[in-house]
């Protein structure tokens, strides 16, 4: 694609100042709560679940 | 049209993992769907998409 | 530096995920005691294996009321003792008991992986892996060797089973560990 | 102002030349993994599953070394000759780079390849971490040996090219793009001399006949030392083009130049001091080394979460100034159409999945739950799989006609592809990560059992390994699309502009940033005084442990004459002891 193009399709231009990237945040903040339950379920679920385990000579 | 071509394959593309993931996590909370459900489910949300798109547009042209 | 807010607040959420991770290992390993394959073990010559004190006579040993040990030689391609499809003993345990496994490799690299469990070690020729594990359910698993070891890796496989407890104590004692001590002084 | 071609002839021709032979290996690397997965899933089985070993070890080698390694180059010369606005100071030198991985790459694979071949003795079914006392043939090692030099001098050849650019412009920042290489091959370098060590001082003297063992624990810690930043070395050209590129094609600005220069200098620090997290599993490793190790690795999460940010950010940049609007709706506003553009997003898309599953197998006591399981192929497959070899095949579709002033030939089966791949690797991760949690092990040739079976928690194995298949098929369909895209575009007539080689400025430019980032000395010394820290002791406590050479213990050269040896010897010692 040539810049040619992509100037065509530019509606305005955004400096660093005038761009907060809120949807950034937001999909971020999603992929957050994914990885946060995601390691909660993996951990006390499914290893935890995986019955015997190796432990410490007790 | 109501998206690009190009926007219905990419569409139908992410479609197809969230597809298969859901049957996954319907699994992990305990819910188990079939392959045939899947299947029917995938073809389903496929179709239900496709309709729309191809529906006309509802006013000025956007066309691709 | 100029550092948009919106990435600072992303800055601390990462770094609370990271240390939420640690924590959470961290826990698993004080609270709950998930011991790691560590370096306790003394290490054997993987050429003289026959004349090792334990080595030598591999399989289950009871070393207290339910405290048992199973030496395990690793080759290609099989388990020694668990092979059963090689004619060799399976690993036969009674439950609730506390078994250690100590494992080494007579030739190349291997693992000892229980299926559908968290036992998981590496079989490194040189070293022994010592792994305990509460064994509190009757059952049989099937182990595998999950590191590449040559040709016929995909056939190395073995077997343990954990006999109910009152039947370990019938059999067990007196039929399959004393099998065990006549086949090894034959050998 | 034009295409890369029109400044840089000379050193289009190199870059092309770098690009041809990856998409060769990449070639050779897709066949092989498709004849892997129908013969493991039992769909198509047309190989003997000895010779499953050779197959995977020509998948591994021939994708995670050559593949992605050429294709780095040729972007790091990109990179660093369009970033400094200077042509390579001396083209013979830089052929001679390229001619030295050539024959060590084509030296190595030979030898995998011979492995076919019962007629001749020379092997390497080894795999790509050539764990002792596992023997491939010494010339395995020695093509390896020459592809790594030759990956050193091209290193020196970029450096070379920066420091004469200082020298003309000393007061100036380096620029982003060269910034990113010189950090990353800072790191090869480090790395690679474990892999040099563990080659040149054991591997190859013992395969020689020199000596009669190894301390197999010791050259797999030298292995892992090396093997881990080289997923870095594979993911920073990606990562390059995430940065540069990728914003670019949005119609936006990288976001923030400092902290990309962050980034490289985190991954540069910390990821060669984490090899063991490899070894949880290994005896003879201290629980304490482990634990040390592991709290590197979560850290090294950070850099990637941050790239996570600044790409998403200068993406949704180019979408509000194309006229996206809202939290989500944004992402219509995106060029989607392009495949260049959506081949990245996808494949970034992958990596934020792969991230979850590599963050499982960073976890210390986790990973007894998934070590050497299918699990782990399918993290990779998303990281290099995809993140990687899905960023390199969109980027190609940029690249290639900026290297050749040739048109792409077809933009929309461009775009079927990387879509394509996206959806294939979908059916493949999912069955691997779903096979692993159940138990089911990696790098086998047929993982049915006599003894036992596995037990899947939703469907069943079968339905697994029909979902592994089809993700494999996908992939190759989509693997036949691109190189047969690449081949008419290699040949295409029409010449078309392909539009200007430039990189936008970011919308924080360096000169936020102080000046301590662009210190390349120091950043070195304190990777160097890392690694240290994390490796003197472990190392110290094997070679104490095992000895520098071992204890003992027969070398192993694999062929498959030696398998009727084993087994005849496995029953006798079996038959001897019942």
């Amino acid at each position: 694609m040539s810049s040619a193009i992509q100037e065509q399709e530019r509606e305005r231009e955004l400096g660093h100042d005038e761009f907060d990237p809120i949807g950034t945040l937001a999909l971020i903040g999603i992929y957050f709560l994914i990885l946060a339950s995601m390691w909660l379920f993996m951990y006390f679920v499914e290893f935890l679940g995986n019955g015997p385990t190796v432990v410490g000579m007790i | 049209m109501r998206i690009s071509r190009s926007g219905l394959l990419i569409l139908i593309g992410i479609l197809i993992p969230v597809i298969v993931e859901l049957r996954t996590l319907f699994d992990m909370l305990g819910i188990e769907i079939s392959v045939a459900g899947t299947l029917l489910i995938g073809v389903l949300a496929i179709g239900v998409i496709v309709f729309w798109a191809t529906l006309p547009e509802p006013d000025d042209s956007d066309a691709a | 530096m100029n550092i948009h807010r919106y990435e600072k607040l992303w800055l601390v959420a990462a770094l609370v995920l990271i240390v939420g991770f640690i924590a959470t290992i961290t826990y698993g390993s004080v609270g709950l005691g998930i011991a790691m394959i560590d370096d306790e073990a003394e290490t054997v010559n993987p050429e003289k294996l026959n004349e090792h004190e334990d080595f030598g006579e591999p399989g289950v040993k009871q070393v207290g009321e339910n405290e048992y040990e199973v030496y395990v030689r690793a080759w290609q391609f099989g388990f020694d003792p668990g092979s059963v499809e090689a004619g060799l003993d399976p690993i036969e345990v009674p439950a609730n008991s506390t078994v250690t496994f100590y494992i080494t490799s007579e030739d190349v690299i291997h693992s000892f992986s229980v299926v559908g469990t968290n036992i998981n070690t590496m079989a490194i020729p040189g070293e022994v892996s010592s792994v305990t594990v509460e064994f509190d359910e009757p059952g049989e698993y099937g182990i595998l060797c999950a590191e590449y070891c040559g040709a016929g890796h995909h056939t190395m496989e073995g077997k343990i089973i954990v006999h109910p407890e009152d039947e370990y104590a019938i059999n067990g004692t007196d039929v399959e560990t004393g099998n065990d001590t006549t086949d090894e002084t034959e050998a | 102002m034009g295409a890369y071609i029109d400044h840089f002839p000379r050193e289009a021709k190199l870059i092309r030349s770098a690009f041809y032979t990856s998409f060769i290996m990449l070639a050779l690397g897709g066949i092989f993994g498709v004849i892997q997965t129908l013969h493991r899933t039992d769909v198509v089985r047309f190989i003997d599953s000895a010779d499953y070993y050779t197959v995977l070890t020509a998948h591994g080698v021939f994708m995670v070394i050559a593949f992605t390694i050429f294709f780095l180059v040729g972007m790091f010369t990109w990179a660093v000759t369009t970033s400094l606005e200077r042509p390579l100071e001396d083209m013979s030198f830089s052929w001679l780079w390229f001619l030295m991985m050539t024959v060590g790459a084509v030296i190595t694979g030979v030898t995998i390849l011979l492995g076919f071949v019962e007629s001749v003795d020379v092997s390497a079914d080894v795999l790509f971490t050539f764990y002792a006392p596992l023997q491939a043939h010494p010339l395995f090692y020695i093509g390896l040996v020459l592809f790594v030099i030759g990956t050193w001098l091209a290193g020196a050849d970029w450096f070379r090219s920066w420091w004469a650019w200082k020298r003309e412009n000393p007061d100036e920042r380096i620029p982003l793009p060269t910034f990113m290489v010189l950090t990353t091959m800072i790191m090869w370098y480090i790395a690679t001399l474990a892999i040099a060590v563990s080659i040149l001082a054991f591997l190859l003297p013992w395969s020689l006949g020199i000596f009669d063992h190894v301390n197999p624990l010791l050259t797999r810690t030298l292995f892992w030392f090396f093997g881990h930043p080289i997923v870095y070395f594979w993911l920073m050209p990606a990562y390059m083009m995430w940065y540069l590129l990728l914003p670019k094609f949005a119609g936006g600005r990288l976001f923030s130049d400092p902290l990309a220069r962050v980034v490289f200098i985190l991954f540069l620090l910390l990821s060669t001091p984490v090899g063991i997290h490899h070894q949880y599993m290994d005896p003879g490793i201290a629980e304490g080394f482990k634990f040390i190790v592991m709290t590197n690795t979560m850290f090294l999460l950070l850099p990637s979460f941050l790239t996570a940010f600044t790409v998403v950010a200068s993406i949704e940049h180019g979408a509000r100034q194309r006229g996206g609007d809202g939290y989500f709706s944004w992402l219509k506003s995106l060029p989607w159409r392009e495949p260049a553009f959506t081949g990245m997003a996808l494949a970034g898309l992958m990596f934020a999945a792969g991230g979850f599953s590599g963050m499982i197998n960073a976890g210390m006591n986790i990973n007894y739950l998934v070590h050497n399981t299918l699990w782990v192929p399918g993290h990779f497959h998303l990281t290099v799989g995809t993140a990687v070899a899905l960023s390199f095949m969109a980027g190609s579709y940029w690249l290639i006609p900026q290297m050749t002033g040739r048109r792409l030939a077809s933009k929309p089966i461009a775009l079927l592809q990387v879509v394509l791949w996206f959806v294939g690797m979908t059916f493949m991760a999912n069955s691997m990560h779903r096979s692993g949690l159940i138990g089911i092990p990696r790098r086998t040739a047929e993982p049915q059992y006599q003894g036992f079976e596995f037990e899947a928690a939703l469907g069943s194995v079968s339905e697994l390994n029909a979902q592994l298949a089809i993700g494999a098929t996908l992939l190759f369909l989509s693997l036949t699309l691109f190189l047969w895209n690449m081949l008419i575009t290699a040949f295409n007539k029409s010449a078309e502009s392909p539009g200007e080689n430039v990189i936008p400025t970011p919308l924080s430019g360096p000169d936020d940033s102080p000046a301590v980032l662009d210190n390349m000395k120091l950043w070195t010394a304190i990777a160097v005084v890392l690694v240290i820290l994390a490796y003197t002791l472990p190392l110290a406590s094997i070679v104490s442990r095992g000895g520098l050479l071992g204890r003992g213990g027969d070398a192993f050269p694999v062929s498959i004459d030696y398998l009727a040896l084993f087994a005849q010897v496995a029953l006798e010692s079996a038959a001897g002891l019942v």
